[in-house]
């Protein structure tokens, strides 16, 4: 369990994030939704320690942190794929920087490969790619770390509807499957809706948390269903309502 | 590929001609300026003489570039690591680029004597520099987001140096390399203001002491062909090492 | 024994004695064998012999006292050339009659910190007024026939002249000693005082040697020149053997160093303000 | 702030002290290398001789950095824009490095008489090349996206290298320069060869002459305190022009 | 009309653009919608001549070209904003550029500004602003091209549902008003039949067109409409059929 208590963040003097708290479960899909700008990458740079914070504090599985840099998977909003390094290369670099033999994460990245599309891609340099693609190798490099918390920023921002799914569907197993806590951000209300235990709307800069909404409705869930839908005109309402300029 | 080559061979042409009519119409001496007939007459016809010389020179020059690399490399990292290290060596880096060979020449005799190790050393001091500062510039524009990167990986520091900032900077190394290449013709020839017996250095201040002008340019026309073969070299290898831009590069 | 000599410059015809001894075979005839090495600078080789790094140096009389008059501890071995050779130098053409006919004129120098005071006291002596001195470093022919000076001062009666005479410039000059500079030696033999003092067997013996070189000079000067060229193969024969006849009239006859000779010129070097302190020659010559 | 000053002064006299210790205890004779006390000492004691040569040489010294800049920029430029000038004009500047003082002085003194002009010439001959190499390379550097960027915005040659190419090369111009000002020290001197009546360089070989080893020393001193000054100068415009990559990074 | 006749490109002898035609008439709005990695970022780079075509004729009203370098204005799948300048500096090149007086671009980027939602932040470097910000921003960069045709490459990816309505609108606007040709790549179905009069689904590659639909449903659309869900489900569908991986 994460627990953040009354994190705050000014740049120059402009509060970004301010008095937030959150309580993250161990296993569960958190989802932040919020206007552009809001803050959201910030605060994940906060939690990361990327970002140092002005105050807050920081708990997990009970112990105190000052950051979770060692303790969480991150994958950042731009893909910081290293330009003079293959695909594969790329996306093995946490499991070469932990030690694992290059052959054993090789067979682990083409297997992840594999899962998302990246099939026959892995001795392309990142500039010979897709921007589809080199977000998921970044989102490979992320899930290439052996961490039970993962921090995903617009993970599946440039991929088209169908592909989308596939990884939405994929991100599910991999949550309930192993157990991981993820907590991501998104700017799709389905993709929320779809996916998250725990779903976050947020307000504009300073950032807080104007709803929030426990979904129980079992996974994998159907967007056409009756109260996914209602849900999900809630969802809209409220983000517009937040909208305000 | 071919066409490529036609204006620098026209400029060389001009050039070449310009400072032969120069010479030969300008009334400017011999003893002065040689025209570049006579000095190629010379480079060859005395090729014989000179090249085990020019290989002597070229011994020193390969060899004080290894030495450069040798102190360069960790001395970038180093004070990439820690900037209270760069603040404390920068000042005695800089003194070393001020000091003229004359200071330096009995010292490095009463320690090192009259081989190939004095030479290699003062050309060493010569190269390092470029190379060591354009490094450090290198590691220092390494983009923060990538640093960041590898500190949430857990990277150590070896790691992050070897696959972050090392290819970060390989194009500021090569920078400097070319720079560290061609100025290593002098410094070896400086080296061998110390006490040399050989090399294209020795031949070029008994040549000058003695007036034969034509011989200290012959002299430096090979020392040019070494200089810009190395660098040609470093340029081969860099679009080796750097493979990748090009393949990213294409269309 | 091995001994180590450095000489002051790069080989040339002034070292020739040096060479005849080896190649000769004089100085294996006093049992000792000399490794000859060129110097990097001409202060080098003073100071590497008084750090003992070498054994013997070629050095000049007026550094040797300027070395003294800093506090290094050299010793006067023998003497090489025992005249000064150094000139005031201009263009034949320019015909100066005496030295003040350059009041008013840019006169180069080639040494700073030696010649510019040699210079000074020359044009002192000699009345040369309101002229300019420039350093010009070795580049003398280019100076003077630029026009940029009008002469020189430092140049070698015995070198600069051939090398000029080979290139068609036909040189003209004034000697120091006849214009009121006092004699001296102009290439002499040091070591430090320390390896004098453990060494002096030696370093006699390679003065023995050196003196049967300089007598093969005088003498046999056909053999003498053969064998320098033997051992110093690329040269431009011509002018070595035009700078050698020049060359060999100033070459030591004895080793008998005059210290009173020597000590006239320390004593004007002091007035002159080529050194700061005054030196006693006779530390320089103790036995 | 003071504690980041701290290691830095006590390696600096760890060395200072070393050296003492070396040349007392090492046997090193005064006249070769003498201890950091007496240079000290002669630095400070003769400081009134030796200011006003050390003002001339730094005259030089920033002549010399200007003119380098006034020919590196637009070479630089120029070699960048067509590839053919570079594969020209790289043997030219490779043998310029190659070319020891004493053959060029003749010439410089024939050309330039003894004035300034000679010692600034030789000064510039020495700095432009690091600054030229560094910014060329810096050039090629720039990403290919952005070039096509500026393409697209049917942007001349001239904008695109005020407006992407030069900011974009800007670390490597300063990795250049700060070669460039580091060996400038030495260029003045090798320029004070030529000819000279003062100037630092002047003071060394005349000192050196007279066997006054301390003076040279602490001629050398001066010049390192001026390399260092100008190298901290160039740090400071250095942020400054690259002030958005601080603000970039801040937190 | 922009007349796109048997566009081919090969990166490696890999087909990625085959035998590819098209016409895009002057004012509309043309859409094209794909799998992530099919073509359509090389489409746009060919088009612009940014990457040399194997083969393959363009025409511009009328007129034979060789590419659309000075014709169109293009927005990269990547912002490509230069760190050295503020936001308001960024957006300002293309004017600066053509020698547009600053005072002058200054005052468009302004209003540019205000309706993008990044009012408040022209002074800030791209470093100090959020993904969305900057990809507004690269988008008023691209507005700030006086030219009659536009090229966008998923220009509201990163962007929050509110916010990207909103510049949905202003893009309608900006097509009808001005009389622009806008080409765009999404991946958001929706996005799509709100915006196009020329909707066409992409195969993966060697990307070809699998189907076109032409919508002549008024604008502005509402997707609650009936016809509005009718065509959506059939181009999802027809997306699913395309997805073979
Ligand atoms: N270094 C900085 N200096 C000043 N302001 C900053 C800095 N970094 C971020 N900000 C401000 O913080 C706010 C939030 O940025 P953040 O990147 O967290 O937004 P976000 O919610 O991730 O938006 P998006 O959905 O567009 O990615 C922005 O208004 C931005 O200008
Ligand atoms: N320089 C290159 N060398 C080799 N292959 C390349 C190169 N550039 C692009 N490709 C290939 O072309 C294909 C199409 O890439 P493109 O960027 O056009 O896709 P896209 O449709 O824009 O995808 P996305 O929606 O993810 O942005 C990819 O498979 C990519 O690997
Ligand atoms: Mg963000
Ligand atoms: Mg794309």
């Amino acid at each position: 369990m994460l627990v953040i208590k009354n994190l705050t963040k000014r740049f120059n003097g402009q509060p970004i994030v301010e008095g937030f708290d959150l309580t993250v479960p161990s296993n569960g899909f958190t989802v932040l939704i919020g206007p552009s700008g809001c803050g959201k990458s910030t605060f994940f740079d906060l939690l990361m320690g990327i970002v140092p914070m002005d105050q807050g504090d920081l708990s997990w599985r009970g112990q105190t942190v000052i950051a979770l840099k060692a303790l969480a998977a991150y994958m950042q909003q731009s893909d910081l794929l290293l330009p003079w390094l293959t695909l594969e290369r790329n996306a093995c670099l946490p499991a070469d920087v932990a030690g694992v033999p290059p052959k054993q994460s090789a067979a682990r990245v083409e297997a992840l490969f594999v899962k998302l599309g990246l099939e026959g891609f892995a001795h392309y340099l990142p500039a010979m790619v897709s921007g589809g693609m080199r977000q998921r190798c970044a989102l490979a490099r992320t899930l290439m770390f052996a961490r039970d918390l993962v921090l995903l920023d617009e993970p599946l921002s440039s991929l088209d509807a169908i592909t989308r799914r596939q990884l939405q569907a994929y991100l599910l197993l991999l949550q309930t499957e192993f157990k991981k806590s993820i907590l991501m951000v998104t700017h799709d209300v389905e993709e929320a809706l779809l996916l998250a235990d725990d779903l976050l709307v947020l307000t504009a800069a300073p950032m807080r948390i104007c709803e929030r909404f426990r979904l129980d409705m079992p996974k994998p869930r159907d967007i056409a269903d009756r109260s996914f839908l209602e849900i999900k005109a809630r969802v809209l309402a409220r983000l517009e309502k937040e909208a305000s300029w | 590929m071919k066409r490529s080559f036609l204006f620098p061979l026209a400029l060389f042409l001009v050039v070449l001609t310009a400072w032969e009519a120069f010479c030969r119409l300008g009334g400017i001496p011999d003893f002065i300026l040689p025209p570049p007939t006579r000095i190629l007459r010379v480079a060859l016809g005395d090729a014989a003489i000179l090249l085990p010389h020019a290989g002597i020179t070229l011994v020193e020059i390969l060899a004080g570039i290894a030495l450069a690399l040798t102190v360069a490399i960790p001395l970038a990292v180093g004070m990439h690591a820690q900037p209270a290290v760069e603040r404390a060596l920068a000042p005695f880096l800089i003194a070393s680029q001020a000091v003229p060979v004359f200071a330096l020449a009995p010292l490095l005799v009463v320690w090192l004597g009259y081989g190939l190790a004095s030479k290699v050393l003062m050309a060493g001091v010569i190269i390092f520099f470029p190379i060591t500062v354009s490094l450090l510039e290198g590691f220092k524009s390494c983009d923060r987001n990538y640093r960041i990167l590898f500190q949430l990986m857990g990277a150590s520091k070896l790691q992050a140096l070897r696959k972050l900032y090392w290819p970060w900077a390989l194009p500021y190394f090569f920078a400097g390399l070319k720079v560290g290449v061609s100025v290593a013709t002098i410094g070896a020839v400086i080296g061998e203001w110390v006490g040399a017996q050989q090399g294209l250095g020795y031949v070029m201040i008994q040549a000058n002491a003695r007036l034969k002008v034509d011989l200290v340019f012959a002299a430096i026309l090979w020392l040019s062909l070494m200089g810009v073969g190395l660098w040609a070299l470093v340029g081969i290898i860099e679009k080796r090492w750097l493979w990748w831009k090009d393949a990213s590069d294409s269309e | 024994q091995d001994m180590t000599l450095m000489l002051d410059w790069f080989p040339n015809v002034d070292h020739l004695p040096v060479f005849v001894a080896q190649e000769k075979g004089y100085f294996a005839a006093e049992g000792i064998q000399v490794k000859i090495l060129s110097p990097s600078d001409t202060s080098d080789a003073l100071k590497l012999a008084v750090a003992g790094k070498v054994d013997l140096a070629v050095s000049y009389e007026p550094q040797t006292i300027m070395a003294a008059s800093e506090g290094l501890p050299v010793h006067v071995a023998g003497r090489l050339v025992a005249h000064p050779l150094t000139t005031l130098l201009f263009l034949k053409e320019r015909g100066y009659p005496s030295p003040s006919a350059l009041s008013g004129k840019t006169i180069g120098y080639t040494v700073p910190g030696l010649m510019d005071v040699l210079l000074q006291a020359f044009a002192k002596i000699n009345g040369i007024g309101d002229y300019t001195a420039v350093n010009v470093g070795f580049n003398i022919v280019p100076a003077l026939t630029s026009g940029q000076v009008d002469a020189v001062m430092g140049p070698f009666k015995t070198y600069e002249t051939v090398t000029m005479a080979a290139k068609g410039i036909e040189a003209a000059y004034f000697e120091l000693e006849h214009w009121g500079i006092p004699d001296y030696d102009e290439l002499i033999f040091i070591c430090g005082a320390e390896t004098w003092a453990k060494k002096s067997d030696a370093v006699q013996a390679f003065m023995r040697a050196v003196a049967r070189g300089l007598e093969d000079a005088h003498n046999q000067p056909g053999a003498a020149l053969q064998a320098y060229f033997k051992a110093v193969p690329d040269v431009d024969q011509a002018i070595e053997r035009a700078a050698f006849e020049r060359t060999r009239p100033y070459f030591a006859r004895t080793q008998t160093i005059d210290q009173e000779r020597w000590q006239t010129f320390a004593d004007f070097a002091l007035e002159h303000g080529l050194i700061d302190h005054p030196v006693k020659v006779a530390t320089l010559l103790a036995p």
